[in-house]
């Protein structure tokens, strides 16, 4: 049932703006993420009603309510399959997951997982902010083992999962990280992200001002440092290449493989932003199931005309009834 | 139930027959009934099927029962006129299931083994076999079963089924090991040479099994011809005087099952997207959708359904939620534990008006419980599993037409009141393998409920209000995707924009307007979906039931009209909106009220106490995961009316 | 319920009040109210408090009640007399239920903020609001408000808390932003001093709350002695009369909320082992669990409780549940949404009979519904969530010391009958803040259950008959780890060893014995554990209620005594078993049966007709998220009692 | 209420073997896992009674019915929470986790991800066969995109997980393969998995005959190969040193990262099996509970003594309703 707007008007990111008030602690590092988030979908063109929004549950769940758009609000952990649902049901749409590290990665590990086995195209922006936000600052799975953030009554007892490493051995055929203060860069990113013709993961280290003292506005400004720079650097600054190409031999996949896995495990004094894998050899779903259903992208179920205008069912069974038939 | 106490419902026309095939799981028993039912068919006869087969893909026990008629059937029979065995197991378990004056075919191999030496004989039953032999000293081994049998006017017939191969593989010039693909085959045929069936039929049969693969089928009408000639030279059946005669009236039939009936009713009724997450006995539904994907339509076009298989049923539930946001009719098929897993989404849905149908296909519980057999202990969860108060649709189908129907009026039943459907089978049902007429589309009727038109419903543009409160609870739905309707949805409280919200008075006006969309639901649904009586109206003599079981009481009504019984059954369709004030006034004159389900608790019993008051005077229970049988059902009603049944009678058959 | 209808249920001694402070969520309206009850318990008062929040950290509104009275308190009170603000959003809430007589503090940059620019007041009230002002010709702002309440009586007061904090800064020699911090004593010291209350236990409940921290102390102090001074030297209180005296009786009282009593049954129970995940309202059972894990124990030991922070409910169930089969005393703590994904394990743990304990902490359904919310809408999920039939023990507490008694009272039950086990809790009850008598541990036993013995239970070795067959259903347990007791356990239907089968005698058996058990519970349970009853007991006027309704009742209970109205309340403890005999009893007299219950459906009259046949005549119900007060109560009684009632009775106050 | 056997008698594989029928088709590759089960057990010294079995559901799932332990059956992808609850309660145990590639790899990745965060002392074996067996061949999560088994009706739409890249990912500290045809190397890899402190997964190729006719007993031994060469080889044969030990540095542990990395992705015509990773650099979930809980190993869960003689609860509650008291 999407019809296409008579007179596209150019988008700006106001069209993606809405009045309500936002509830956010002051700080959070959501609020650049948002800000992000429509600047990126007025860049790419794209009209309210062409995008859904799906979001987990916990502060970053609460994004889409202040983003003019479809905005579906899920179940804690369950962002992944909605999102799919309504992506493989209605193709034409742009479909962007938004959720928190403990919605993604702890409860929704398995469909983290098993989604990039599926790689269907759509984006899935993670906020590491390395706790539970909305429920007061228990320990994420992005938290380091033994670090105790002050919302915590003792050091963390449980590792720290590398969301990039995960990404990557699920199946994410686009992965990259950034930091919801830079929001020009975000914006970069999230265009890219949104464009990868495939299931993208987008980490973007988020800080928490209320539970999370460690990973502040400051420490990633290095103001610990004895330079005083800045943690987070561009990757492709330093002409790190993440592009996997179709009919690439498999020592050149290694490599990228390899390289991935050592930026990947950087953290400390610096930590690499940017592009850290386009995988472009991987068919989406969207095509594998064209493959196996000609109709699919033609008529897509959510427009497939099931009744004619009596309200009959337009369904011919019969050829089943056939094979069916005994007499 | 005492041994020997069998209540001889054996149909005495020439055209009825109740046969039984055993055999360890991945042998061919399938294939042999598969082959059994389509020579009865072709012979114009209708036919039944139950499946019973472990949690288990090789060498445990499985077995068929194929009841042909030339009248309707509506249950298998527990007592069966001919079993056919492949192996010792087969003998220990069903040689009492035999009728007087029936028969049992059997390997010679099979002849003297040791109820001990028979790996998969649940040691239970093994212990009772070998007391109940031992009573009647016998020893305990397959030959005491067949002295046993023969001393209860069972004939059996030995057949030296590795000779018979080796013959077949001379006579074909084939090697041994192809010629014993036949083996099902000639289990098939020796059972139709002894009843005497049209050899023709039986040929056919191997014809329509085998499509177009002329050699296989070459192969397996040589050892047809082979098995009745046997049968006639080698065999002494004198005493065995059972016949089976085609009817040669050929009206159209199609032969499938209950979860294929669900399958192409969900196509029917538009399907175009089902995720799942395979799960016995909900999986085949999945399957057969999965290898019909893509069909015609009458308008020339082409429809589709696309099928995903997810990472579990958490996923499968919700993909199909979102996709029904988008307009597609969505839906996903689970059981027990599945759906135990989908509850947290259900209410998701229900809060979001989602339009999702979910079938249930109800396998015997708690948690993993028996995944093969059948149960109806599931209503409970269809009815409450979330947390919190939402509207939600409940039916049950009962038999294969139903199913079809009912699988195409939940999407209308879905969208009309935009909330989660539960639509329940049972296993007995969803294996349960018939000769039907082609069901009928014409009846077939899309309702897509109230979708909202930007122009109409929001001239203004801005958020949508997805959830304007109505008089009715309905409230124009938009479609993910439509231009002028955008909104939020959330499983939290919400605005009429589907904000989240948790100012009081916003609440209770979200919930009473999604509450009230049950109360039309039950003043529109009609009466006919919402129940069904059967038998004689005015009978006194009330039972109330569901699902599956209803084949075997109508069967069973029918014997106690022989006896001048009359009697009704309510056979209830809808469980949420539960047709209160329609039971109530029913059920004023019942005496005594009998509710018949296949579970410990009687669900659907305790839902009418909650929703009328009325308790049943009497509950007939069977809870083993074996489908009821019109014989038990018939003894449990004869006791009830003799004035000696306590409250709970329950049905048990340790020979299932 | 109209505006300005004022049920003036106003404590008339100097030793009662009702305070409420409104705020901003993050801004210490928690402190405040910790303050204050404090002040008042060690002036010898209770204390009863209620909390108020949204599902946000920082910014939106949120208010506490503190009730505080030389009587015992079972309710708050939604009348207040005195109203404490933060900002402009608790002035536009709260104006309105401020009772005549009573005051508002308010800050004076508040005085004239237009209600639209008040960023967190739903648009519903906002709307709302601006109709009725306008309909006093006054103007949608707080100084509408603020006229409005003067015109019914309300004193009004003025405090330029930035101009206080200025000069309390000067007196301290300390940064403003320093002085700042002690916003939430001054409001709360505000409060104090207009009632004339006694200062010293204002001071003492400093030290109280910053222990050992004598800076923080001192610089409070010095903050209530300047309140002191402003309201005596700056403020006309003429109009204002309401007092508030210390009792200075002294008895022993510990101060704690409903989790908190829970967390401390549990421990005196023998929990070992505790697995949750992160859910409101349920978290703060097992974060208070986990700062307190090490305790003594009366032998000189030491006790612990193992806390694991899981990844999702799936796994807290599956952690605790198989925990319980070693031994160890297992638990876990969730609401609503937590519960829809246990149900899957619920059933694993009945088949297995595994003894663990949930609690289950009632928040605002469907779906994430309203999280921070209270509600009574999980009974039919505690009921029947799982797929097929399995026993399970379900038990609702009332009040703080219930709780206490039956969190460790819910390990002997699971262990009693092996089974799992239920424990609601509702958030209104989960968030009660109280002042209650230090619990004694001498009524606590431990009841462990049958745990077999090698030697006696298993002398010939060999697999062990976990689930054997017993009259009662009880069979002695192994714990994982003992010698010469190992067995099988399994979700699937299993042998007495524990081994899968699907033998339908077996099957029958076992499902039977898991039944039993539920007789056996029923049988053995003490009525006084089943329900209470209370009021006078041969009153007609009957109301049946569950959980956190009970406080409210009782106060409304002693109203309508005062109107010479008798009333009893039969408040059901125990939902499963359901003391079917003993309630359809105690129900014979019942005119009317008034089901009392915080959601839509009123599940406990669902329960109370399914298990009785008795349908109540009224339900009074409250699904806004807000628990009942005994105001509203007595305002329904009186309906009913007055004959104009509907059935449905439905509390309703926007102003929460 | 674990009561050490008197006269600790010298274990056997047979002390773990029992009567009961085993219900796997003939040559299916769990029978092989399961006899290396009971010598690994039996070599590892342990008695029946100090073990527990725990099993997710499926084919796989059905192992510990065949071994004389404690066995628990739990529900289908939640092995891991079990487990841990055993191995939590009664840290004496020894927990071997047994588990489908379906179970473990699909509904029950999100406990297989943060189970690698706790790193419980225990050791999980996974039967990879590729295909959901005990559902009549559905694809597993291992089964690499575009393949078509002989049960499917039409090629796998969806990609592959790499088991080890997951484990490796999810923070499990020791990593393995075997095959389940080579039952003197399971036995070796199994003894050494039990014996690692932590958690370790020992991934075990499985044919299963029925369902997957392309990893068969033939494929993995090469006989479709030109050289007709087992595919499988002993990574240890090759000199491959897992080992990561405390205190090494950054540099050296991406080199085993890497290396890790490079051998899990190899697959075709030579498959790695043996230890890919041994983490002894991590703490045990044990070791951090004993920091926060004292009498944790001397007092554990299962055998704290909750009730005096008389039944009356030995909890002394006092200090914390000191904490709480007010007046
Ligand atoms: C099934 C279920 N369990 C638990 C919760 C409670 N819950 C709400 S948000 C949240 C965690 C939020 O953390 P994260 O995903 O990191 O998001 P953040 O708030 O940090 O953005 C939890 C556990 C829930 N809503 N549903
Ligand atoms: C909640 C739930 N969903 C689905 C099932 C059905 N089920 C049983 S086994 C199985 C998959 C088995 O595959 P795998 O884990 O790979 O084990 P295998 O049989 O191959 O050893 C499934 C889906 C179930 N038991 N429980
Ligand atoms: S709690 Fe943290 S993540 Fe949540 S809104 Fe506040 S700052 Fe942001
Ligand atoms: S189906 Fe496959 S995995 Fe299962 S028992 Fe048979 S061969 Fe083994
Ligand atoms: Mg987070
Ligand atoms: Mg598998």
């Amino acid at each position: 049932m999407t019809t296409a707007t008579k007179e596209p008007k150019k988008v700006t990111a106001k069209d993606f703006q809405v009045s309500s008030p936002v509830d956010w602690c002051p700080g959070c590092g959501d609020f650049g993420i948002l800000s992000a988030l429509q600047q990126s979908l007025a860049r790419l063109g794209r009209q309210p009603h062409e995008v859904a929004v799906v979001a987990g549950i916990g502060c970053s769940g609460k994004t889409h309510y202040y983003l003019n758009a479809y905005g579906v609000h899920t179940l804690h952990g369950r962002m992944l399959p909605y999102a799919t649902g309504i992506k493989l049901a209605n193709p034409e749409m742009t479909v962007v997951g938004v959720g928190g590290d403990g919605d993604g990665m702890g409860i929704g590990a398995a469909h983290f997982v098993n989604s990039g086995r599926r790689n269907v195209d759509m984006t899935y922006i993670l906020f590491n902010n390395a706790v539970y936000g909305l429920t007061k600052g228990q320990a994420a799975p992005t938290l380091p083992l033994g670090l105790q953030t002050k919302s915590l009554p003792k050091p963390n007892v449980q590792g720290q999962i590398n969301s990039l490493m995960l990404a990557m051995a699920s199946g994410f055929t686009w992965i990259g990280r950034a930091y919801s203060y830079n929001v020009k860069h975000l914006v970069e990113l999230m265009v890219k992200a949104i464009e990868h013709e495939g299931l993208s993961y987008l980490d973007v280290l988020q800080p928490c001002p209320t539970y999370n003292n460690l990973y502040t506005k400051d420490w990633f400004a290095g103001k610990d440092l004895a330079g005083g720079m800045p943690r987070i650097y561009n990757l492709q600054d330093e002409g790190y290449d993440p592009v996997i190409s179709e009919g690439m031999d498999d020592t050149e996949v290694f490599e990228k493989i390899n390289a991935f896995t050592q930026k990947a495990h950087e953290w400390g004094e610096e930590i690499p932003a940017g592009v850290f894998l386009d995988n472009r050899a991987i068919t989406t779903f969207g095509e594998r199931i064209s493959e196996q259903v000609p109709t699919y992208l033609t008529q897509p179920p959510c427009r497939r005309r099931i009744a004619d205008d009596r309200g009959h069912a337009t369904a011919d069974l019969s050829s089943i009834f056939e094979e069916l038939r005994i007499t | 139930m005492g041994l020997g106490r069998r209540l001889n419902n054996v149909d005495d026309t020439q055209h009825q027959l109740a046969w039984r095939v055993g055999g360890p799981q991945g042998s061919g028993v399938d294939s042999a009934a598969g082959i059994f039912s389509r020579a009865c068919a072709l012979g114009g006869l209708n036919v039944l099927g139950r499946r019973e087969y472990y949690s288990n893909i090789m060498g445990r026990h499985s077995y068929y029962d194929v009841r042909v008629s030339d009248a309707e059937i509506t249950c298998h029979r527990d007592r069966v006129d001919l079993l056919t065995t492949f192996e010792a197991e087969s003998l220990a378990r069903h040689f009492i299931s035999v009728v007087e004056g029936g028969a049992i075919v059997f390997s010679e191999k099979d002849e003297d083994t040791p109820l001990d030496k028979i790996t998969y004989l649940d040691p239970r039953a093994a212990r009772d076999l070998t007391a109940m032999l031992e009573d009647s000293d016998l020893p305990a081994s397959t030959a005491g079963t067949l002295e046993y049998a023969r001393g209860h006017g069972v004939n059996t017939f030995r057949i030296d089924f590795d000779a018979v191969v080796e013959t077949l593989a001379e006579r074909l010039g084939a090697p041994q090991a192809i010629a014993a693909r036949t083996l099902n085959t000639l289990a098939v045929a020796v059972s139709c040479a002894l009843v005497g069936y049209e050899v023709e039929y039986v040929h056919e049969a191997l014809a329509k099994t085998w499509p177009g693969r002329q050699k296989i089928i070459d192969m397996n009408v040589s050892a047809v011809s082979l098995a009745y000639e046997i049968v006639r030279d080698s065999l002494d059946t004198s005493g065995f005087d059972i016949e089976l005669h085609a009817t040669r009236s050929r009206e159209s039939r199609i032969f499938l099952n209950g979860s294929q009936a669900v399958a192409l009713g969900k196509m029917a009724g538009g399907l175009a997207f089902q995720s799942y997450y395979p799960i016995s006995p909900a999986t085949d539904e999945s399957v057969f959708l999965e290898a019909h994907q893509n069909f015609t339509t009458k308008d020339g076009g082409s429809g589709a359904v696309v099928v995903v298989q997810t990472e579990d049923e958490i996923s499968a539930f919700g993909m199909a939620a979102a996709a029904s946001l988008t307009g597609a009719r969505s839906s996903t098929a689970t059981s027990g534990p599945g759906l135990a897993l989908m509850v947290e989404g259900m209410g998701w849905a229900g809060i979001n008006e989602a339009p999702i149908v979910v079938t249930l296909y109800q396998r015997g519980g708690p948690s993993t419980g028996l995944p093969t057999r059948s149960e109806q202990g599931d209503l409970n969860l269809a009815l409450y599993g979330g947390s919190g108060d939402f509207p939600r649709i409940v039916l049950a189908s009962s038999d294969l037409t139903e199913s079809f129907y009912d699988a195409a009026q939940a999407f209308n039943y879905a969208e009309r009141y935009q909330t989660p459907v539960v639509h329940l089978i049972d296993k007995a049902l969803s294996s349960q393998t018939q000769t039907v007429p082609p069901f009928d589309m014409d009846p077939v009727r899309i309702e897509r409920g109230s979708i909202a038109d930007p122009e109409r419903d929001n001239p203004d543009g801005g958020d949508f209000p997805r959830f304007r409160v109505t008089e009715s609870g309905v409230s124009p739905r938009s479609l993910l995707g439509t231009a002028g309707l955008t909104h939020w949805t959330t499983g939290g409280e919400h605005t009429e924009v589907g904000r989240v919200t948790e100012d009081p008075v916003v609440r209770e006006q979200q919930m009473e307007k999604r509450m009230r969309k049950l109360d039309l639901a039950a003043s529109e649904i009609p009466l006919a979906e919402k129940l069904q009586v059967y038998g004689n109206p005015e009978a006194a003599f009330t039972l109330l039931s569901w699902g599956s079981n209803k084949g075997g009481i109508l069967e069973a009504m029918d014997m106690l009209k022989v006896d001048g019984v009359e009697a009704r059954l309510l056979q209830v369709r809808l469980m949420s909106p539960f047709p209160r004030e329609e039971l109530s006034e029913l059920i004023e004159s019942a005496a005594p009220l009998v509710a018949v389900e296949s579970s410990f608790s009687a669900q659907l019993a305790q839902a009418l106490r909650q929703h009328t008051g009325r308790a049943c005077e009497h509950l007939v229970l069977k809870y083993n995961g074996r489908p009821m049988s019109a014989r038990e059902l018939y003894g449990a009603f004869k006791e009830i009316l003799g004035g000696a049944a306590e409250r709970r009678v329950v049905l048990r058959n340790p020979y299932e």
